[in-house]
This record gives C-alpha cells, structure tokens and sequence, in this order.
C-alpha cells in the first residue's frame, strides 16, 4: 500500500517529527511504500542542516536525511512556509538575495502542490502535527 | 465522477492568530483547488472563530486574512461546513459569521451561501465518506 | 502583594484559564491575551464559571486581540475590562509579579 | 468503510481527545499516541468517559509512548489495546482513511 | 538572606516528551542553581507526568531525561511541590513518582525527600509569594 | 522600572514574538526601561536572517533588528536551544564545522545564565509562549 506522510511540527520541540521517523520506518519495514513525506508549518524546520543537537540526543534531521538515502523517499519542504521561517536552498538563497542557505541533503523544497499530489497518488495520508 | 477524483475535507478546528494554522490552511486549500478534486472545508471547536466578521488586525500588526475565505467560491470551494454545537458552545450564530458566496454555474450563476451550518452528527457522517482529511 | 496572570489559550480548546483561576488569589488580575481573549466571551458554555470570579480576581482583555478576532466589546463578561498594549504595561508595573500560563 | 483517529494530546490539557470521541462512528478506531496516550489512564477523573466509548469505538494506545512515560500496561483503561508502531501501520492500513486530531 | 537573592519559582505545567518544554525547563533549573537563588519547582496539572518512575524512553528514539531531576539535589535544588489535586485527577498518587531525595546540610546531611505533595490552596499561596515566575 | 521579557515561541507560527514585541514598544514608550529580551525554545528561530516573509506581512524579524537599534534592547537568543534548532552565528559555526550560519544583526547568541541574570536584574519578568 501507498502511504503518504505529513510532519507539521519542528524538531525536537514537538515529538512529532520523531513518531513519523518511527512510523515511516515501521511502514517500510512492514514492506509498503512511503514514497514522499511532506513537511509544513513548523515541520520545515527540520530540514536545516545547521541544528547540533547535544550529543547524546537523536540527530532528527540526521535520521530523515538517512531514510531518504536508504529508500528513496522524496523528503519535500514546503516553500511558503519554508520561506517564513528562514528555510532556504542555494538556489532560493541566490533568488532572494540572502548570502547563505540551510537545507541539508536529502530534502527538496517545491510547493503545496506536491502535497495534494501526495494525497491523490496514495492510498492513506498520516499526518503527525500540534 | 472520474475515479481519479477523490473527496478533500479540510478539517479547521483552530482560532485565527494565536498560530498560524488558520492562514496555512487557507493556503493548501487555494492551492489544492487548481487539482480539480472534490474539496469541502469544515469548522469545528475553534475553527468556527475563523470566520467571525469584522476582524480587524491593525493593532496587533499582523495581516488579516479573513476577506480571503470570500474569495474561494473564485476558486470553486463551495462547502463550508460549520458545527452548529461548536457555534452555541462559543456563544456565536450563524449572524456572527461573514457571508460567503459563490456562483452556481448548475443554476444560472444564482448567487448562493457557501456557509452551511450542519449538525456534530451531519458533521461526523460528512468526515466520514472522504477520502483524504487534511486536519489544521 | 499581588499577581498579574496572563492566559494565551481559548478555554475551549485547553483546560489552562481554569487552572489559573483555581489558583489565583484575592487581588490578582488576570489578563486574557491572544487566544485567551476568546474567555472573555459571554453567553458561552463557559462564561459563568469566569464572570463567578469578576469581583475576587479581577478580569482584563487585550482590546487589539478582541478586534482582530471580530468580536465586539459589547460581547464581552459584564466585569471584564478591556486594556490595550499601554494598559498591559501598566497592570505589569502594578503587580509584584507576572505569572504566565503558558 | 471506517476511520482510523489519531488523538495525540493529553485529555487533561486540552478538549481534542472529547471532540474527537463526539465525531467518531460506530466501527471507527481511536489511536492515542504521544501526550494522547494519557487518556487511557484508568482512575482518573476522564476514564469514564472515555470507556463509555469502548466498544462501539475501538480503542488502541502507542505502547511505546506509554512506556516513555512510564505508565504500567496494567494501568490502561480495560478494552483498550495496546500496539507498537507496526500495529499503527496495520491500523493506518486496515482502516479506510486516517484522521488526525491535530 | 540578602537583598541580590530573589525567590524564584519553575512552574511546570506540561508532560514530557510530547513537547519540550520540561527538558528545557530542567536545563534553565540546572543553569540557574549556579546563582545561588532561592529557588523552587512546581508540578501541577500535566506536569505531575514529568515525576512518574519507570520512563523507558528506548521505543521512541529519545532520551530519557527523568534521571536528571534526581541529580537536582546536588544542585542545592530541594523542593520540588507537586499538587495532590494534578495528582489525583490523573490517577496518580505519590507511590507513582520516582523518589528524589537531597542530603540537608543543616541536619548532619540527613537523606530527605525532595518532592512535598502540597494542595492547590498551598500551591497558591507559594506561587503568591514568589520574585519571579518561569513557565514552561 | 526595568522589565525583562522572555519569548518562547517561534515566529508566524505562534503570535508569541508578536505579543512580546508589541508589549515592548508600548513598555518603552511609557517610559520603561526593557534592557533585555531572552529567546528560548522556538523563541531563537525569531533571530535568524533568512526568513522572507510575503510582501503584504510584516517581518518580525526586522522588527525586532530594528528595536535594538533603536532603543538598545539587547536581544539574546539561548546558545542550547539554537543549537538544537539550528541558528548559528558566525563563530558558532566555525566551531561547530558548520558551513554556514543564519543569525539577524541585532541579535546575540548566549548561555541561559543571561536568562537568570536578567530575572534577578529587573523588576518585573513577562514571559510570551505557549
């Protein structure tokens, strides 16, 4: 089965982002598909390659950035409300004129759109929020 | 109805402005309606204060994005379910509400309310023949 | 001696006004702020129980909040008084404290 | 045809576990995950309520959430069932849609 | 006690683990105990949750930060009031809560319990006589 | 009299960094004095320089650059919670190996003593959260 995921809070502050990680990798295992995660609201948080959790924590966006390379899964952040809270790209950082940008590896920003894309091309939709 | 049609509800049940899940929401919906899918909003709990008339946001110095719910009959987002228990627990009737509109192309582009107040029982039978609920 | 509380959340959503009531004392203020402001409201499944403390504690509502979320004044608990962001200042200067219920 | 809810806040802060409780249909599951897993507390001054709904409504909590928060299995409110995160996928799977009580 | 030392009172009104706030409510106690203020922590509604023994956070990929208020005693932190009536609206009674004690230097270092199950009347009152108030 | 303000929450997402804002101003223009603003949890994610709001909305980022500026109020943004969340400035991410950072002028990264110190320093604390 198709599964399609939405993360709508920030890492570490909510345990959001954590209970779709586990629950993602249980779907996967359990030998369905995951082929896209969406993250909005706060959840686009999560895609910055400059957090530095305390070292005995979980790295969160350590751990997504994994999942996407072990199995392809397309990690999208959603670019409006990625816009408002300072999540860029090199390519939306050059676009905005700001002289840095934050995205790690493995997620990509494009739009809402792809989300209700997610929701037509999947069987269920689980989202994990505040 | 094409089967790659599927039934959309936005599920609101948050106030306006304390967080930005109202805004967002209306959002995805605006966006979601250039995919020709089947799509209802509902309001529920708090999400009832969302479309309270009169909001005026000048003094707390953040955008007023109410006058944007009369807007989606543009868009073809005719369904607006409101509980009718969430409205009396909070006080508010329909009259507290801003009117929203939209065209009726089935009916000679007749004028029509998109506000539909409907009971916690119509509103459960309602979220329960979707296909996809996004929830804010 | 006395607390100023500051309640941000819609009593409808969470249970976090009436925590604060039950621990306010004689001379505190409570002043409903952001989503709070909707506590405010008469004629609710709630009202009673706030305007049964009007008199002991009493009730301020951020005017700016109330406007941007369209409900009239006139709405609002018979006992409860509207302040803007000057007048929350001044409740903060003339309580020994601020308690937050966050 | 039936829904899968998912409820992850503490009834005791917030109204969504009862709302959510109000819009749920014969047939329908309850999962209560994260803070969502304190409504399967037995004893405590919600657990009527909730087990009012056992039966018309089947109710199921994260186990590994519970454990996180070190409430004992033998705790929950009789007829809820406890699953991991397979067990969610199973649910999500086995129900037609899913619904989050955000 | 001198004018510089202030009363100060950590209210903890939320769950672990679902939210953030009581780690980062504990990491502001552990910072400040370097001030040598008088300081207290409060539980009261969900945060009475965050004293329950026998968190196992393993399952949920998170750490499991319950031993730290243990550790509390050390930092000259020694009174940690819980309210009965959080307590008991949520099934819970102090034989629930893991056992936090600190040496009491003025008793021959004498092994005490940290953790005073107060009532909501008392814990109003001790919040009633605080310099400043931190919410989490 | 010296109020101390504390917010907690992040930017958009909640109207805490709004309230807090709107509350300074109006404190500073009765005549008090607001030496300090400390950021914690999502609160620290009001300071970074990256985020491009919609044209028609205000940039509460700038707002608050522009306060400090204006009026000196020292803005400090908790050194634990930005790591977890990943805001970043310059020397930070040069001992973090970090390849870039992302924190507004006006804003300054620091240790939660700064917090205490200005509870004790004060006369008032007003705290804007969730």
């Amino acid at each position: 089965m198709k599964i399609g995921v939405v993360v709508s809070e920030g890492p570490y502050t909510h345990q959001a982002a954590d209970s779709a990680y586990n629950f993602v990798r249980a779907a996967l295992a359990a030998g369905h598909e995951v082929p896209r995660v969406f993250f909005y609201h706060d959840g686009v948080n999560v895609s910055t390659r400059l957090s530095v959790p305390p070292q005995d924590e979980r790295n969160i966006q350590e751990n997504w950035t994994a999942l996407a390379a072990e199995h392809g899964t397309d990690l999208v952040v959603c670019i409006a409300a990625a816009q408002r809270r300072g999540l860029l790209d090199a390519n939306e950082a050059k676009r905005q004129g700001k002289d840095a940008d934050n995205i790690a590896e493995g997620f990509r920003i494009s739009g809402l759109g792809q989300l209700i894309e997610m929701a037509i091309q999947t069987d269920r939709l689980v989202m994990f929020g505040d | 109805m094409s089967e790659d049609v599927k039934k959309f509800l936005y599920v609101n049940r948050k106030a306006p402005y304390g967080t930005i899940y109202a805004l967002e929401a209306l959002e995805v919906v605006l966006i979601g309606a250039a995919f020709d899918q089947d799509v209802s909003l509902a309001f529920l709990d708090d999400g009832v204060f969302q479309l309270t008339s009169g909001q005026d946001t000048a003094a707390i110095g953040v955008k007023n994005f109410s006058p944007t719910f009369r807007a989606l009959g543009d868009y073809e987002v005719t369904r607006l379910y409101v509980e009718r228990e969430s409205l009396e627990e909070r006080g508010l009737s329909a009259e507290d509400l801003q009117e929203i509109t939209y065209e009726d192309e089935d009916d000679d582009w007749a004028e029509k309310p998109s506000i539909r107040v409907v009971s916690r029982e119509e509103m459960a039978a309602i979220m329960a023949e979707q296909d996809v609920i996004l929830s804010f | 001696m006395s607390t100023l509380h500051t309640v941000n959340k819609s009593p409808f959503e969470t249970r976090t006004l009436e925590s604060c009531l039950a621990h306010c004392r004689p001379g505190d203020a409570v002043l409903m702020i952001e989503d709070g402001v909707y506590g405010a409201l008469s004629g609710t499944a709630l009202s009673d129980r706030v305007a049964a403390k009007a008199g002991a504690v009493k009730l301020y509502v951020l005017t700016p909040d109330i406007a941007a979320r369209g409900l009239p004044e006139d709405r609002m608990i018979a006992g409860v008084t509207g302040v803007d962001y000057r007048g929350f200042v001044d409740l903060v200067a003339e309580h020994d404290r601020t308690q937050a219920w966050l």
